[in-house]
């Protein structure tokens, strides 16, 4: 049956500050944060996009509701194409595909109260039919008593305001929830209650969810399928089993060695990876992760890598893979 | 960095453009027969039209807007109809007094200004903050005009140490220096208040971030954080608020010109208006509103040139 | 708020200035009849702050001023608010083209010294109240515009604005319920500053002869008339001069103490 | 003082570091050597050619560089003196002989003053070509006859008493030369080609002074002082506060502050008080209503306290007027037809039907004098039900309100306060009040064609008494119209610093050539 | 030999409009010469406090600090502030957790290092010299050419290289590190503790590591301190703490913690209720309302149980929880 989300080749590119003196000098004078992506996402699964900072990771997820506009590619969503659409026609899709985001009190209006928050996606869209009581099954639903309604973002604990930036996503009940590091900022015990809390909901609504984060335990537990993103591009993607017991691609394989375990004196760890993530104004040659590879040939240094499907559904582009 | 002075020289241009072409439709508004005005209800009704076409008033407005740009090009500002000297030299004369008038008056509020505000940042809370704080609110709300007069009084007539008129010989800078005093004194004293308020402002600003912490953290003095690491980053807002001051500055000149007889490019534009002498209106305002944008231009580079992160990108 | 000695040093002295705005018809005198016989007395008893050049009773020409000032004020910093909110708001959220006509539209207007403004203007529609509230719109107006585009664009940015726009929410919606609330508050602090420059312009105006009309006893008329007769006796001038000095002093700490409890960064709760 | 050659930042900090030391500028000003004469002038100047001269701070500064074959003399009584000419002698009704004194020569090598010269300044005065502002002043010259290069005679169209006290001694009669103007294409601004006069024009630092130097060529009696200069000062409390501090040596005072120097003279320096020919008075449209109807216009003359609206605006320093003709010249008049009486007021109020009262502004030029006057009339005017609106004009507005070709506002004007200046003689007071000024200065739009009749005829009537008795007669038409009511002639205080010893006409007006110092 | 770092009884509380926030209760912690002792505790436990507490840097609105500080035998409690000052940068030195704005903007890194040994009498070269040895040991490449260059041109993990740097540039006896990678990506996080851990070994200092990232803990620190809602709720070795913790708040955390379960979960471990109010702190053993295991006897305040030498945990119940 056809996928809930199809992303096709999508390139995402940003113009820096003055490009009349980056273009007299010869440098780029725009950067590509995202170069290239396709994937597919399944009704009712949970996709995780993994990457460090600089990977294009957000701002892939912001492109496909629309608040980041793509220079090329296609994104379709049950069958329709979004990409390309009006802020006017986009507003029907946005019923469909709500956005979680990273900072818990910082993606809550300061100056309204918990109550007017959960009321705007029904004002939005007219449908203010019973809107008390649609609020309070609401706050039921993320497991907030009543009188959290009356309360404004700042006198919220991070957990708290978590919850409502859930109620608020689920509010017109839509397909596709797009979770911007929805455990970034908890503590380790709250981060357990909000992954919870998403699974029951999945499993109430059938929702599909598309995950962002860096976390690697979080994906281990929550996500069908996963696909790991350097530079704008998705290096390796499968499902969350077969990565987990076999990765391919050296940086996926870095990445998981790099989740330092809570176990003292357990293996010492042997470090995978060198440096940083270049600025994406100077992209590195061939293969993108070359300069941090410690398993790089000479290949590497000068051509791209291929992509290839070692089994179905599970993808990856390395000259040397592990 | 040249790149961004050009792309901003071209913006300034502009504005001074536009505030010019709002002049003269404000002019095309005021009612009465200008040539009347000028020349007195004794001039013949013919002198009277041939003065207006000299003045061009009898055009549509867009002409004269264009036929004044036009001949601003070529650096002609048109004549004073009443000295018939150019208007160009008729407001260049000015222009060095009222410079010199809010150089000064720029340079001795911020060296007292300034230092005050790090001051009252370091002190903050203390009675000595306070005390700052009052006396500069009451500097910006005295008028320049009544610090001039009470300034006259004392330091003219009953003290004898500074003069009362003018702006001093033209080849003796003693005496010019002393005829600024009390003028840069009148001018200059809002600005020691609004000045030492700012940087008071902007320092708490630094003095909360991060890196001052991490000062304190490496046992370096409360002081040297204050005057050398915090002042470094405080003054860059602050330069920028001085450029658009002096750029404006010539409004609060016009007080001192007027309450000390001085020249200046402000009395000029005064006058001008009041004999509705236009040419000089119109040169005095563009050379007037030149001068403001160039001050912002030129306190927005250097602002730029302080912070490294700006002037690496331009 | 009422605890700091700064926030109640200043609504005391804007209590003090609404109050005298007030009860400026109690004191026994009318603010323009003339008794040259005893003109230019020292402050006493039944003239607390004397009497000018006509022979008229200082305070009670004070207190009507408060009126006018308060009146100049309030009028002219609420025209600049809202235009400037509304202009700030549609430069900074609006298109690119928009923002740079009217960041355009900003600077030539902050680039005319404000007494060419003022002389312009008066000539044009002659002395009035009006006048000096215009004046006052024109030099104030296009500073807070772009101070609110200024913060307009940085919100824009912000993460509950993003999940505004990712609900669906039109733009109108998005500036009225997330953007505005936000920056009223800074604004406020800022006009409610400004309020001291304005009278002190509507001061300069006077002394330029382009104030309002005589024997309306705006403080600037006062201080003017002051000046003018500076040796006969200094006491009009400080007549003139004090209450705007105790109305900068109180708007500016009310100012001050506002932005203190309405900047949360700034709140100190633990 | 020259020799320290500082950069201006040290010299900020030398200044700062010595804590302004005061006796380092007084000495330094002292210094100067020369005996220089320092005077204010209202407003800096424009044009120096006796046909364009703008106003008294061209006057001031003409009067020494230029001669006329007459000038004023100093003193209390308004009488002529020879000037330049050796002999000046009104031979019948309509000739006047003269002859110039020996070694009158032009500066800049543009060789001797010539009677020709005097043929080309006066001739060029009434040229309709020139189209000078002042042709009124020589209207009546029919020609100037050369007899040698010393002497002439003027030929006047009729006879023109005014001429003595006008024409002959003030600018309109300043001589130039023929050669050097010519030259310039026949007429000069701010650069005068040639002068003759006790000083030369040595620079002119725009907006600051004006500085004339002695004449080594002069061969008259010398002035006193080596240097003149003379300072713009708009600001009347500048000029007091200046005259105090021995920075200017000259300055008029307003009127307001004569009880306050009689009371305690300046510091270093004296007052003296004189009477000014000037006018001021409150006049009606007579054609805007209600100020169409006579009795209103009665109403308001009973109505207005003389000496309340000039206790206001003067301190007492002036005295009511009579008229518009000052005392001590032809024409001046005991005292007016109407006088303060508020119940005749109301009464005719009441006969207009308008004693509910109505509303009317007063215009007036935005002077702390003229406002305090004006609030005094706006008391006034209260007390018959009138409430007047004072509008406040600044000088380029309101000398064009009742000027018909610059826009209508003088259909709107109703009360007017104004004040004329004025040479010394009658018919330059009545001139601007003929039915022919109408909409020119005639902002009352006051129509009497007698007023006409007998300004014409007065003008060139020789017999004084029966001159005065026409000038008295117009006054009391004006009266009668009750479009007037006459405040004072104002008063002249002059300040001058102890150590000099001023030359004035009798109205205060300064003879700078004639400044010497105090015995 | 008396540990260089010995607090005893440390209790910090706030003045807040609501009333006193008592941020810390009565911390007993120590930190022996050339050690590296850990902290780990969750957002609100006073690890903050207790950092700002040890390097005198308290904020304003600080109410009562009373119990003891030593170190090096030295009382930190009551210290004047000037010789605290003289500790900080000689003797004591902090890394905080946001590298983006620890360093000043506008100055460049070699200015900025030599300010920091103001104190020691050296010429500029010198003191620059020793700057660029020290970017050497921390890995920068090219050092002497990016002295001269502005914080900005430097990634996030280069500039907590710089801190680090700088840190140990003073040679000081205690390095506290307050959630030194928190900000950093995995793969960085990684470097930059295996270079903590090598610097230390260096210069032979101790070093306090705050965090709440217990794989960065694990790997790095010899002893634990588990510190909750500002209390220690229990310390001892890392070993003892991950393989045989008796604190029923520190078994909850461990079995929380996502990385250290095998098998996929359906439903994660969590630890259900809120941090409690510290203005009221309720009466007993802290952790009492959102505990599995309380009982009766948990509304009295728990001993210092010593489950085993150097073992400690506050809680009744402590010698019985052995691990399953």
């Amino acid at each position: 049956m056809t996928p809930l989300l199809e992303v096709t080749d999508v390139v995402i590119r940003f113009p820096i500050h003055n490009r009349i003196a980056a273009r007299l000098t010869g440098q780029p004078s725009s950067i590509e944060a995202v170069a290239g992506v396709s994937f597919t996402l399944e009704a009712g699964s949970t996709y995780a996009l993994v990457g460090e900072s600089g990977s294009g990771k957000t701002t892939l997820a912001r492109a496909i509701t629309g608040l980041v506009p793509i220079e090329s590619g296609q994104v379709d969503f049950a069958g329709r194409t979004i990409s390309g659409l009006s802020e006017t026609a986009l507003r029907g899709v946005r019923r469909e595909i709500a956005m979680i985001f990273q900072d818990p009190i910082g993606s809550l209006s300061p100056r309204l109260s918990v109550r007017a928050i959960l009321a705007e996606p029904f004002k939005v869209h007219g449908e203010t039919a019973d809107l008390d009581g649609k609020i309070a099954r609401l706050l039921d639903d993320v497991g907030l008593s009543p009188h959290f309604a009356q309360r404004y973002p700042h006198q919220l604990s991070g957990g708290q305001a978590r919850r409502v930036s859930i109620a608020r996503a689920l509010a017109l009940r839509p397909k596709l929830v797009i979770a911007d590091e929805p455990t970034a900022g908890l503590d380790v015990s709250i981060q357990g209650e909000m992954l919870n809390l998403m699974r029951d909901l999945q499993r109430k609504f059938g929702t599909t969810f598309l995950m962002i984060t860096h976390n690697l335990n979080v994906v281990r537990h929550v996500a069908d399928r996963m696909a790991v993103m350097y530079l704008g591009r998705i290096v390796e993607e499968g499902l969350t089993d077969d990565i987990f017991k076999a990765p391919r691609h050296r940086y996926t394989t870095a990445l998981l060695s790099a989740n330092l375990k809570a176990e003292p004196e357990a293996a010492s760890y042997v470090i995978e990876a060198e440096g940083e993530t270049p600025s994406l104004l100077n992209r590195p040659k061939g293969c993108e992760f070359h300069p941090r590879c410690l398993f790089k040939r000479d290949v590497c240094r000068t051509d791209m890598p291929e992509e290839q499907m070692p089994s179905t559904g599970h993808r990856f582009a390395c000259h040397n893979p592990a | 960095m040249l790149l961004y002075a050009l792309k901003r020289l071209g913006l300034a241009l502009i504005i001074t453009a536009v505030a010019l072409i709002l002049l003269i439709s404000m002019i095309q508004l005021i009612p009465g027969d200008p040539a009347a005005v000028l020349l007195g209800p004794l001039a013949s009704p013919e002198m009277r039209e041939m003065f207006r076409q000299q003045m061009g008033l009898d055009q549509p407005a867009l002409v004269q807007i264009a036929r004044f740009f036009g001949r601003v090009l070529t650096g002609d500002l048109g004549t004073d109809v009443l000295t018939n000297r150019s208007v160009l030299v008729t407001v260049m004369e000015q222009v060095p007094f009222t410079l010199a008038l809010i150089f000064a008056s720029i340079t001795w509020s911020a060296l007292i200004g300034i230092p005050l505000g790090c001051f009252a940042a370091l002190y903050r809370g203390s009675l000595a903050d306070r005390i700052v704080g009052i006396l500069s609110v009451s500097s910006i709300a005295l008028p320049s005009f009544v610090i001039a007069i009470y300034g006259l009084l004392l330091f003219s007539v009953k003290l004898g140490w500074f003069p009362t008129i003018g702006a001093g010989d033209r080849g003796d800078p003693i005496d010019q220096l002393y005829h600024l005093v009390l003028p840069s004194l009148a001018v200059g004293l809002g600005w020691v208040g609004y000045l030492a308020r700012m940087v008071r402002a902007s320092m708490l600003e630094v003095l909360s971030e991060n890196h001052v912490r991490m000062a304190r953290a490496f046992g370096l003095e409360e002081r040297t954080i204050t005057y050398r690491y915090a002042l470094k980053i405080a003054i860059i807002p602050t330069v920028v608020l001085l450029g658009m001051g002096v750029g404006n500055m010539i409004s609060s000149a016009v007080f001192a010109e007027i309450v000390f007889a001085r020249p200046g490019v402000g009395k000029l534009i005064f006058d001008a208006i009041s004999t509705r002498n236009y040419p000089v209106v119109m040169g005095a305002v563009m050379i007037t509103t030149g001068f403001y944008v160039l001050c912002t231009l030129i306190a927005d580079l250097i602002a730029a040139g302080l912070d490294p992160r700006v002037r690496s990108t331009l | 708020m009422l605890r700091e000695p700064m926030g109640l040093l200043g609504i005391g002295l804007v209590l003090l200035i609404v109050l005298g705005a007030l009860f400026a018809g109690l004191t026994g005198y009318s603010p323009s009849k003339l008794a040259m016989r005893d003109r230019f007395l020292d402050p006493s008893f039944t003239h607390l702050l004397g009497t000018d050049h006509l022979g008229r009773d200082l305070f009670t020409r004070v207190l009507h001023g408060a009126r006018i000032a308060l009146g100049v004020a309030f009028v002219a910093t609420g025209i600049s608010f809202i235009g400037g909110l509304i202009l700030g708001m549609i430069a900074g959220y609006g298109p690119r083209w928009l923002d740079s006509l009217l960041l355009l539209l900003f600077d030539s207007l902050r680039a005319f010294p404000t007494v060419m403004l003022a002389l312009a203007l008066v000539t044009l529609t002659g002395p009035s109240l009006a006048a000096v509230v215009l004046v006052v719109v024109l030099a104030t107006l296009p500073g807070y515009a772009r101070v609110v585009r200024a913060q307009t664009m940085s919100l824009k940015t912000t993460e509950f604005v993003l999940s505004a726009r990712s609900l669906g929410a039109p733009s109108w919606r998005i500036l009225a319920v997330h953007i505005m609330p936000n920056l009223i508050g800074p604004l406020v602090i800022l006009v409610s500053m400004d309020i001291p420059v304005v009278i002190t312009i509507e001061a300069g105006m006077s002394f330029l002869g382009l104030g309002v009309r005589p024997p309306t006893p705006s403080w600037g008329a006062i201080l003017n008339d002051g000046y003018a007769f500076i040796r006969e006796s200094a006491w009009p001038a400080i007549a003139g001069g004090l209450p705007i000095i105790i109305a900068t002093l109180g708007f500016t700490f009310l100012g001050e103490t506002l932005r203190d409890h309405l900047d949360p960064r700034l709140r100190q709760d633990g | 003082m020259s020799g320290i050659s500082l950069s201006r930042r040290q010299m900020l900090a030398a200044l700062a570091a010595a804590g302004f030391s005061p006796a380092l500028y007084r000495s330094a000003a002292l210094a100067q050597g020369g005996k220089v004469l320092k005077v204010r002038s209202y407003a800096d100047i424009q044009n120096l050619d006796p046909a364009f001269r703008k106003g008294a701070p061209e006057d001031d500064v003409m009067r020494n560089i230029f001669v006329g074959l007459a000038d004023m003399t100093p003193g209390d009584t308004w009488k002529w003196r020879l000037d330049a000419a050796s002999k000046l002698e009104q031979t019948d009704a309509t000739h006047i002989d003269f002859t110039l004194m020996d070694g009158l020569v032009w500066s800049d090598g543009h060789g001797p003053v010539t009677a020709d010269d005097v043929k080309f300044s006066f001739e060029r005065m009434a040229d309709p070509k020139l189209d000078s502002p002042y042709k009124g002043d020589w209207e009546v010259l029919d020609h100037v006859e050369v007899k040698d290069d010393k002497s002439g005679t003027i030929v006047l169209k009729a006879p023109f008493p005014p001429l003595w006290n006008v024409g002959l001694v003030f600018g309109s009669g300043k001589i130039v030369s023929r050669k050097a103007v010519e030259a310039m294409g026949g007429r000069f601004d701010t650069k005068p080609p040639a002068q003759s006069g006790r000083y030369l024009l040595k620079e002119w630092q725009p907006k600051q002074r004006v500085v004339l130097a002695r004449n080594p060529d002069w061969k008259g009696e010398a002035p006193y002082f080596d240097e003149i200069h003379v300072i713009p000062i708009e600001d009347a409390k500048t000029a007091e506060l200046g005259l105090e501090a021995g920075d200017i040596d000259y300055t008029w005072v307003e009127a307001s502050s004569i009880p306050r120097f009689k009371k305690t003279p300046p510091k270093g320096g004296k007052l003296a008080v004189k009477p000014s020919l000037a006018y001021v008075w409150l006049g009606m449209n007579v054609e805007a209503a209600p100020f169409d109807k006579l009795e209103v216009r009665q109403a308001v003359q009973k109505a207005i306290d003389v000496p309340s609206v000039l206790e206001a605006a003067y301190f007492g320093a002036a005295e009511p007027a009579t008229g518009i003709i000052a005392p001590g010249l032809i024409g001046h008049r005991e005292k007016t037809l109407y006088s303060f009486n508020l119940d005749a007021a109301r009464e005719l109020l009441k006969k207009a039907g308008l004693d509910s009262g109505f509303e009317c502004t007063l215009s007036i030029l935005n002077t702390t004098e003229f406002t305090s006057a004006a609030q005094a009339v706006q008391a006034n005017l209260a007390e018959i039900g009138i409430t007047v609106t004072i509008q406040q004009y600044d000088s380029g507005t309101f000398w064009s309100l009742g000027d018909q070709k610059s826009g209508d506002s003088w259909k709107k004007v109703q009360l007017i306060i104004n004040r004329f200046s004025m040479q010394p003689d009658p018919s330059f007071a009545t001139d601007w009040f003929t039915p022919e000024q109408i909409g020119v200065w005639n902002w009352e739009r006051w129509n009497s064609p007698e007023f006409g009749e007998l300004n014409k005829k007065a003008k060139i009537e020789l017999d004084t008494q029966k001159r005065n008795e026409m000038y008295v007669r117009m006054q009391d038409l004006m009266d009668e119209s009750g479009a007037y009511v006459f405040l004072t002639h104002g008063a002249v205080g002059v300040c001058t610093s102890d150590k000099i010893e001023p030359a004035l006409m009798p109205n205060g007006n300064p003879i700078f050539h004639g400044f010497k110092a105090t015995a | 030999m008396s540990p260089l770092l010995d607090i005893k009884g440390l209790s910090v509380s706030f003045r807040t409009p609501r009333g006193e926030l008592k941020a810390l209760r009565d911390v007993a912690l120590h930190v022996d010469e050339g050690e590296i002792v850990g902290i780990i505790g969750e957002s609100g436990c006073g690890k903050s406090t207790l950092i700002n507490a040890i390097i005198g840097l308290l904020p304003a609105n600080t109410g009562a600090v009373s119990g003891h500080i030593g170190f090096d035998g030295q009382e930190l409690v009551g210290l004047p502030a000037n010789a605290m000052r003289k500790l900080r940068g000689e003797r004591i030195t902090t890394i905080f957790q946001d590298p983006m704005t620890a360093l000043n903007p506008v100055l460049t890194i070699g200015a900025q290092m030599t300010a920091i040994q103001y104190r020691r009498r050296a010429s500029a070269s010198e003191k620059r010299r020793r700057a660029i040895e020290f970017l050497d040991k921390v890995r920068m490449p090219d050092a002497a050419r990016r002295l001269d260059q502005y914080p900005h041109q430097f990634s996030g993990g280069m500039r907590q290289r710089i801190c680090i740097a700088m840190a140990l540039l003073t040679e000081p006896d205690l390095l506290i590190a307050d959630e030194p990678t928190t900000a950093l990506d995995a793969t960085l996080e990684v470097q930059v503790i295996h270079l903590l851990r090598e610097l230390q070994r260096d210069i032979g200092c101790s070093v306090l590591f705050i965090s709440h990232h217990l794989g960065a803990v694990a790997e790095l620190c010899g002893r634990v301190a588990i510190m909750y809602a500002g209390e220690v709720v229990e310390q001892g070795t890392a070993s003892d703490i991950f393989r045989d913790p008796r604190h029923p708040y520190t078994r909850k955390l461990l079995e929380c913690d996502p990385g250290r379960i095998a098998e996929r979960q359906e439903i994660l471990p969590t630890i259900p209720g809120e941090l409690p109010d510290l203005v009221h702190v309720p009466k007993g053993c802290i952790f009492r309302d959102r505990c599995p295991e309380r009982f009766a006897l948990c509304g009295e305040r728990p001993p210092e149980v010593t489950v085993r030498p150097g073992h400690q945990a506050a809680c009744h119940k402590a010698r019985e929880l052995v691990a399953s």
